[in-house]
């Protein structure tokens, strides 16, 4: 029995936790790629800036208030300083919008061009970020950093396996899953959110209903820039922020959004977690888990080495693409 | 003077204009119909009269009140109501979301004239989850004309809101419009189906290179052997 | 007047974080050169700095064309990784004529490339650091370790090199698996780490890199509680970043029987740098080397300084620290001959690369300390 | 202005650029930038195909890029006789049991009914795997070990590198028609991220399979289809050649490699846009556009529309395959670790839609353009920072910050002229002929 | 070559000399290509247009097609002989649309089979039906908005040469021959159908009517064995329209082209139509002449109506100004 619990523990602790972890991050940042392009049908390269822009101002302010000696109790104290990073974000996105966006959706230009306009926005997005706080890794989290340690988890139990739960992760978590209910029910219900899936479906006609398409445009990109916010800091506080690493997140991101179904909010978070898990489960190496279970195997019962892990994340989307060729929630199709 | 005038337009796409000082008139309570060929500009011209086309020459008066320069969503709110030709429901979203859209300017209980709507279209009423875009062409011309008359407009445009439907819907759609019309609205619309629909039109303007060829009530028009034979199909 | 030294390093890219360190200390060797005012009666040095991107060949052979046809430096420092290194000595340094000296382009297939002698590099090929992490666990009796190497040429030959070594000395690897830089996430690499098991987690990345999030993501889970670290692991951020997770794990790092390091060290630190961040120390010798071999050939021209690189960097001559460049010059002018020691015990061997000795130490009590030389 | 003078005014204007460089800064530098252009051009040709006449989103350009670096070295390094001998027969024995393991499916296949024919094709299959793996594990260990610090795996064919365009455009496009095979059916983003998938498992091999590609280690050291400047500065016609120009041997060898190379390049994209524009002012190009602008009518109009996709995406990659193959011989080696998205998919496409998609002279000159800023951008951004700091005492905090934060101009730079390119042609600097005024998502 | 020539024979025309004519056609014998002044006369006198009524062209075969829980055709069996004009009429949403995209292979039915003559053509592609004859129109226009109304004609023709990239790139010649003529068709084309003016704009830019007629226009372009109109009519005006019908009347007569087309105008039906099928909720309803239909009673129910409620009152009060 101590076998089998040992050998659940180990799953958990290295593969089911840090896939549900990795999982809501990229969810919550594959949740404004999506609404972006389901709203405002681009998809926006400089999502990953943006967010490392909105964490830049949340460690700004962080800093400050820790200089300040405010804090959270057990809880980070970036938390205090995100509402502020959010308004950051959203400010700077309003701003790019109206000097860049804006004019191509007047002149109704091709959705390429929206792409190729927000690689110019990432590239900016990019410098500023460097400009102000460098390119260095940033360190910024505070507050208790586990709910419970594989030690104190030991202890607990009397197993031989320990099993650690990270705040962070936990405060992730319970965010992505009110995010999407809350934004879910926006779109669904709300008149607002209806007005922009209306929008978004047939721009000519959502005028003729009396839509107004600034405040659509607005709505959305508030709600995609607190997204890449909130995503951001958490993401930060979990592993660490880098502005290039941010960057880098980009292609997971929307590897994640695509295969849920683009412009599906529900989407985007299955697809945050298809691709975590199978980049983590395909390459565990069961070897632990096996003995546990009582069998002993030579090898390591690796199915692929790491070194293949990205790209058997994408072997997987491509899997799923195949058999569902709109993603896994019916994404748009244009 | 008309409650709604259209006058001496003059305007087009960037090329040549299309529009080539037509003028088109509706008061209260009467339907108005543009007949015309194929490429005439009946249909640009709605789009000027609704301000989804800058005018080169010439303004568009509603109720007395220009409003030339005022912004389509703006014309929404004073009034007007539009379904156009091509692409006229949200094809991603329920049929009843589509008419709730209709209804986006409305902030009173707009239930009942859903009802309305439901009895005008019963198939509509079943269809009500059903994304606009799975329905068939037909249906989808029911939920256009559906999300227009949700804004309970003092003025609706219609262009060809009867092309596709079938005869026993056609009726059914010129009835209620009738039926609108007598209530106070004015209606304009654009028609191929012309023989039918100059039968119940007050006005009957005939659209040919963007002017003005004839001009007369619709029985008149129906009368008139060159018009018939021109335009109307013998 | 001024003599132009390019600093061409990855400014942009996935080293972004390290070059600023390494590119200021390459500077702080030329403003000491300059306050002593000893260079060629009088002359002056000015860096001119441009972007190897790291990983874009095409774009870091256009910038060190720039460097030396526009620019006109007498030699440059860089590159940094041996990707882009290779492509400007083969494209740009070599058919121009031009001295570069790398602080950090360690890839073995550097030693043997066709550079007319005008390639030099500060940091020992990675060929040798392997043996000394194989030795230092030797002396602690450690036999089974895992490996995760970052997934470039510089890992991947150090990986090979030190699991050979161990296993020539009878341990036994149980994985040795890369990592990618500049990534999220490390939980699939380390659940394979930790399934295949070890006494100590052997890590060969960077600091700032993926390293560093192999680390965090083994001390989050518990997989490992001491790691050993390679050159590019050195590094203040590091203890920053994981506190106790760290505590007691252990590693090697090009450097030197204390005085020039711990001059390096105070100097960098007066400047406001970083001493203990990757390459400093590499960067400052290499910028000191061309001031030095200038200085020697008593003019400012390309080939010239390449001539007499090996005689201010090797013996036999007076030993110059880090910070004493003022005294190297100094001799030099008088005639006499300098055996340049720097930062990091400078001893150009062979093709004109450093022959590396390293220093061993252990993280304790949130520092690093010292064990001894190897 | 017509067309036909819009091109010849922004071709001329690219011009005065790299002669701008040439005289502001040096002229190998303009030279040096001037090949990469070409090359960037060729790529963005490619992918013009692809998205400007066929509405294929492509994005794994990278991919295919790097199939065409490893084709010159699989054609030009010189083998490695050691490794053969230690692994080739392995290397062999692997080759043949996967023969043999395609052939037992297929004939098992063949022979089978329903749910029989799934069992039987799996046991088969994982047979073969079996099988395949006790001879490649070995020869692989065995290649890799031979003097894995300078070689480690089997080298290539010694073949004039030149040759080896030819093999990355085949490469290339063999790999094309296996993706175009799994992912063709998908359409717009599901495509790309298919592609950019696809895209990054072949990076992933190539990074990862040392016997073939010597992975992350490089390939370093390829020959080269022009003189050495080197060799040029030592013989003796050439000196004497140089002295009669009254230039410097130095300087002079560099600017003639670079010739050799641009005239090389010059070349292969000369012959590529004749075909290119060929085909898309003629019926071929007509059909193509209609498939872009609407499938389903194309395909009830008698168009193949699966086989024409699957035509221009061999096509296009093929391409992109020959650029990348050149771009890898004008480095000198073969760094799978330089291949990443950002600059070998997305600067790309940016150079194709700033150029102007749909129009081969628009994606040429966009090649030529983007590629350009991307380098300039560096030290003009650095200028740029320089001036707006000139003003201020030298121990200004915000100076010193600035100065040191100048790399980052950049970016910073390269993506405002990226905007303000957009901003003032949004349908590319060359559009489409008669491109739409009308949208077409 | 004057197709007038072909067109001259008419009185002598048969099946057989279709089959024929069929066999020694050059490519370009442009179906639609008569002159629009002698169309004039077809209809005039010819109420009762004399039919060919041949054997079996298209069969389906208890065809469904279901979309989740919807059944959009539901066991629908019809036949279409060669030589006629089926009219296929029906309630929106009765699976018209469906029916047609089924057999023009747009979509795989979920059970049941389409026959092309003896051949069993079940899921076969679009441009592979294209090739065995068979065209269809779309009821909302799918036109190609970025190519020109000519372009979109000219791209039609099967096997020109310039279509396959060797023959571009080494046979010029043979290229260029081959769309000279072609775009003297599309231009016949053009000219027919009234879109002279805009012959050189994009098929993107032109109005809702001329799309459908560009929509029309291309099934001109090649000979056919057999048309699917899906409401070429609607939005049509309706004198372009009888002349349209004329020009499918004459073709039906004079070449033995099978058409089958849904429509909801019972004039134009009435006047082309013989047989009519009644399709209401995925089933067959009823079959018959024009005038058979129309007086059928569950045809007057579902799908006729019987005329406006309020229009007498509405007369009452026409004729204000
Ligand atoms: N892609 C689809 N997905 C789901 N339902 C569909 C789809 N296409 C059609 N339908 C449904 O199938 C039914 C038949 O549609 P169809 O378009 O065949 O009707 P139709 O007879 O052509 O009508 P109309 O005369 O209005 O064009 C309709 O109820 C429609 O809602
Ligand atoms: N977006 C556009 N850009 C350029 N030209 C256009 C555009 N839309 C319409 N046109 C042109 O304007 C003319 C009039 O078009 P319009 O749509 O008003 O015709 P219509 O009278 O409504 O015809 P129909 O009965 O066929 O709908 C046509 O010749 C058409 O080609
Ligand atoms: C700067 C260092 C990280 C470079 C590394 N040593 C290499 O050779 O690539
Ligand atoms: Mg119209
Ligand atoms: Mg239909």
């Amino acid at each position: 029995m101590d076998g089998f619990l040992n050998a659940l523990v180990v799953f958990a602790n290295f593969v089911f936790l840090p896939g549900l972890a990795y999982g809501a991050q990229l969810a919550l940042g594959a949740l404004g790629v999506t609404l972006v392009y389901g709203i405002l049908r681009f998809s926006n390269f400089a999502h990953g800036d943006l967010m490392a822009f909105g964490t830049m101002i949340t460690i700004l302010v962080t800093w400050w208030l820790m200089g300040m000696g405010i804090n959270f109790g057990p809880l980070p104290t970036a938390l205090l300083a995100l509402p502020i990073g959010i308004f950051g974000a959203v400010a700077m996105a309003l701003f790019i919008d109206r000097f860049v966006f804006r004019f191509y959706r007047k002149q109704r230009s091709d959705g390429i061009v929206f792409v190729m306009a927000s690689v110019g926005v990432m590239f900016v997005l990019n410098g500023i970020v460097r400009l102000i706080i460098g390119p260095n890794e940033q360190r910024f989290a505070d507050g208790e950093r586990f709910l419970i340690t594989v030690k104190e988890f030991r202890d607990l139990t009397g197993l031989a396996e320990g099993l650690a739960v990270r705040l962070p992760v936990a405060i992730t978590i319970v965010v992505a899953i009110m995010v999407v209910a809350a934004l879910f029910w926006f779109l669904q219900r709300s008149k607002t959110g209806k007005a922009m899936r209306a929008y978004s479906d047939n721009e000519d006609l959502a005028l003729l209903s009396g839509i107004n398409p600034d405040r659509v445009v607005m709505v959305t990109w508030i709600i995609a820039a607190s997204l890449a916010t909130i995503a951001g800091v958490l993401y930060g506080l979990d592993k660490s922020f880098r502005p290039f690493t941010y960057f880098q997140l980009l292609l997971p991101i929307f590897a994640s959004a695509i295969v849920g179904g683009i412009g599906q909010p529900l989407g985007a978070i299955a697809g945050g977690f298809v691709v975590a898990f199978s980049e983590v489960t395909l390459t565990y190496a069961y070897k632990r888990v096996l003995e546990y279970l009582g069998f002993a195997p030579d090898g390591l019962v690796q199915l692929l080495s790491t070194e293949y892990k990205f790209a058997i994340s994408f072997v997987i989307l491509v899997l799923v693409l195949l058999i569902r060729p709109t993603g896994i929630f019916k994404g748009r199709v244009l | 003077m008309s409650f709604l005038i259209g006058e001496t337009m003059r305007g087009g796409y960037g090329g040549a204009d299309i529009l080539n000082g037509c003028t088109i008139a509706v008061d209260k309570g009467e339907i108005a119909v543009i007949v015309g060929p194929n490429g005439a500009g009946k249909s640009t011209a709605m789009k000027a009269i609704f301000g989804m086309l800058p005018l080169r020459e010439g303004r568009v008066t509603l109720a007395g009140q220009d409003i030339t320069a005022l912004s389509p969503q703006d014309r929404v709110k004073a009034g007007m109501g539009f379904v156009p030709q091509t692409s006229n429901v949200f094809v991603s979203m329920s049929v009843q979301e589509n008419l709730e859209m209709g209804a986006y300017i409305r902030h009173d209980d707009f239930s009942d004239t859903m009802e309305q709507v439901f009895d005008l279209f019963p198939i509509l009423k079943e269809k009500r989850r059903q994304p606009a875009g799975e329905l068939s062409g037909g249906q989808r011309q029911q939920v256009a004309v559906g999300r227009a008359l949700m804004t309970r407009p003092s003025l609706l445009m219609l262009d060809e809101p009867t092309a596709g439907v079938s005869p026993i819907v056609m009726d059914e759609l010129f009835d209620r419009i009738i039926e609108v019309a007598a209530t106070g609205i004015a209606i304009l619309m654009v028609e191929q189906n012309a023989r039918q629909a100059l039968n119940i039109a007050d006005r009957g303007y005939v659209l040919v290179q963007g002017s003005n060829r004839f001009t007369d009530t619709g029985e008149a028009l129906l009368a008139n052997p060159e018009v018939r034979a021109t335009f109307l199909g013998g | 007047e001024d003599v132009k030294i390019g600093i061409i390093l990855g400014f942009t890219g996935p080293l972004e974080s390290i070059t600023p360190g390494m590119a200021a200390s390459a500077e702080l060797a030329m403003k000491e050169i300059n306050d002593s005012g000893l260079l060629l009666d009088g002359k002056k040095l000015v860096s001119v700095r441009a972007d190897s991107t790291c990983i874009d060949n095409a774009a870091a052979t256009a910038a060190a064309e720039r460097l030396v046809t526009t620019e006109n430096v007498s030699a440059i420092v860089g590159a940094d990784c041996s990707g882009v290194t290779i492509g400007i000595v083969n494209n740009v340094a070599v058919p121009n004529g031009v001295v570069m000296i790398s602080p950090s382009a360690t890839s073995p297939a550097l030693s043997d490339i066709a550079d007319n002698d005008y390639f030099f590099r500060t940091s020992p090929s990675d060929a040798r650091q392997g043996k000394v992490i194989s030795d230092v666990l030797g002396s602690k009796d450690v036999k089974t370790v895992a490996v995760s190497y970052t997934n470039n040429d510089y890992g991947k030959a150090f990986s090979d090199s030190f699991v050979s070594a161990f296993e020539a000395a009878g341990g036994k690897v149980t994985i040795a698996a890369p990592h990618d830089d500049g990534k999220g996430d490390y939980s699939a690499e380390v659940g394979a780490l930790a399934a295949a098991g070890g006494e100590a987690l052997v890590v060969l990345g960077y600091v700032d890199q993926g390293g560093v999030g192999i680390i965090r993501a083994a001390v989050d889970t518990g997989a490992f509680e001491t790691f050993v670290l390679g050159d590019g692991m050195y590094g203040q951020s590091l203890i920053a970043a994981m506190g106790d997770g760290v505590e007691g794990s252990y590693g090697v790092i090009p450097g030197t029987e204390g005085e020039g390091a711990t001059k390096f060290a105070e100097a960098a630190t007066a400047a406001g740098l970083d001493p203990s961040s990757s390459y400093t120390g590499e960067s400052y010798d290499a910028a000191a080397l061309i001031a030095l071999a200038m200085q020697k050939a008593g003019s400012t021209d390309r080939t010239a300084i390449r001539d007499a690189m090996l005689d201010v960097a090797n013996g036999p001559g007076e030993k110059i620290l880090a910070g004493d460049l003022a005294r190297g010059l100094q001799i030099l002018k008088d005639g006499g001959d300098v055996d340049y020691v720097g930062a990091t015990n400078v001893e150009l061997i062979g093709p004109g690369e450093a022959a590396g000795t390293y220093r061993e130490y252990v993280i304790e009590g949130g520092e690093f300390k010292t064990v001894q030389f190897r | 202005m017509s067309n036909t003078q819009r091109i010849i005014f922004l071709y001329a204007g690219m011009a005065l650029l790299l002669a701008i460089v040439g005289v502001m800064q040096s002229w190998t530098l303009s030279l040096t930038i001037m090949n990469l252009c070409l090359i960037s051009a060729i790529m963005s040709l490619g992918v013009n195909m692809q998205w400007g006449y066929a509405g294929l989103f492509n994005v794994g350009i990278m991919g295919f890029a790097a199939l065409g670096g490893i084709a010159a070295v699989l054609t030009s390094m010189p083998p490695v006789p050691g490794a053969w001998q230690a692994g080739g027969t392995g290397i062999g024995l692997t080759l043949l049991a996967l023969i043999g393991t395609i052939a037992a499916v297929i004939f098992v296949r063949s022979r089978t009914r329903g749910v029989m024919r799934t069992v039987s094709t799996l046991l088969v299959a994982v047979a073969g795997y079996f099988i395949t793996r006790t001879f490649f594990d070995p020869a692989v260990e065995a290649i890799e070990a031979v003097d894995a610090a300078r070689t480690g795996y089997l080298g290539g064919l010694g073949l004039p590198i030149l040759f080896s365009w030819l093999v990355g455009g085949i490469f290339a496009a063999a790999a094309a028609w296996l993706v175009a095979k799994i992912a063709l059916g998908l359409r717009s983003d599901y495509l790309a991220i298919a592609t950019l998938g696809i895209s990054e498992i072949i990076i992933a091999i190539m990074r990862n399979e040392e016997w073939l590609t010597r992975g992350v280690k490089n390939v370093s050291g390829l020959p080269r289809p022009v003189a050495y400047e080197v060799q040029l500065q030592q013989a003796q016609w050439f000196i004497d050649l140089s002295a009669k120009l009254g230039t410097n041997p130095i300087f002079f060898s560099a600017i003639y490699v670079r010739l050799s190379y641009a005239i090389l390049f010059a070349l292969v994209l000369i012959i590529l846009m004749w075909l290119a524009e060929r085909a898309l002012n003629s019926p071929w190009g007509r059909m193509m556009r209609a498939i872009r602008d609407n499938r389903d009518a194309a395909e009830a109009m008698g168009k193949d529309v699966t086989g024409r996709h699957l035509q221009i995406f061999v096509l296009g990659s093929a391409v992109i395959g020959i650029a990348g193959a050149m771009l890898t011989t004008l480095d000198g080696q073969f760094t799978p670790g330089q291949y990443n998205p950002l600059r070998f998919t997305f600067l790309i496409w940016v150079m194709v839609i700033v150029g102007g998609s749909g129009n081969n002279w628009g994606a040429v000159l966009g090649g030529f353009l983007i590629w350009f800023v991307w380098v300039e951008a560096e030290p003009v951004g650095a200028w740029l920072m320089a001036l707006l700091t000139s003003g201020m005492a030298a121990t200004n905090p915000v100076k010193l910050h600035l100065a040191d934060a100048a790399p980052y101009m950049r970016p910073l730079l390269m993506g405002l002229i990226l905007l303000l390119m957009l901003r003032f042609a949004p349908r590319g600097l060359i559009p489409e002929r008669g491109a739409p005024s009308i949208q077409k998502r | 070559m004057d197709l007038t020539d072909f067109l001259g024979s008419g009185s002598g025309f048969s099946l057989e000399n279709a089959e024929k004519w069929r066999e020694n056609a050059r490519w370009d014998a442009f179906p639609y290509c008569f002159k629009l002044e002698d169309s004039a006369s077809s209809h005039d006198n010819n109420n009762e247009p004399k039919r060919l009524k041949g054997t079996r062209m298209i069969r389906v075969d208890d065809l469904h097609m279901h979309f989740g829980g919807l059944k959009a055709v539901d066991g629908a069996s019809i036949e279409i002989a060669k030589g006629s004009i089926t009219g296929l009429i029906g309630p929106n949403g009765a699976g018209k649309t469906t029916l047609f995209n089924v057999i023009a292979g747009h979509y795989k039915p979920s059970s049941g089979k389409v026959w092309l003559g003896d051949e069993n053509i079940t899921g076969l592609s679009p441009h592979q039906l294209f090739h065995k004859g068979l065209l269809r129109t779309f009821q909302i226009a799918h036109e190609f908005s970025t190519l020109t109304v000519r372009e979109n004609l000219m791209m039609v023709p099967d096997n020109q040469p310039g279509e396959r990239l060797v023959d571009v790139w080494i046979r010029p010649s043979k290229v260029r021959d081959r769309e000279e003529e072609v775009r003297a068709k599309a231009d016949e084309v053009i000219e027919f159908l009234e879109i002279s003016h805009v012959a050189d704009e994009l098929a993107g830019n032109l109005s809702g009517g001329q799309k459908k007629l560009l929509e029309l226009g291309r099934t001109m372009m090649v000979d056919a064995k057999i048309v699917f109109l899906d409401e070429v009519g609607a939005g049509v005006n309706r004198t372009l329209l009888n002349t349209l019908g004329d020009a499918i009347l004459r073709l039906n007569r004079e070449r033995g082209y099978t058409f089958c087309m849904i429509e909801h105008d019972m004039d134009f039906i009435g006047r082309l139509c013989d047989p009519v099928i009644v399709m209401a909720e995925g089933k067959v309803l009823a079959k018959g002449t024009a005038n058979e239909v129309k007086a059928n009673e569950q045809v007057i129910e579902a799908y006729l109506g019987r005329g406006l409620k309020n229009k007498p009152a509405r007369k009452a009060r026409g004729g204000t100004q």
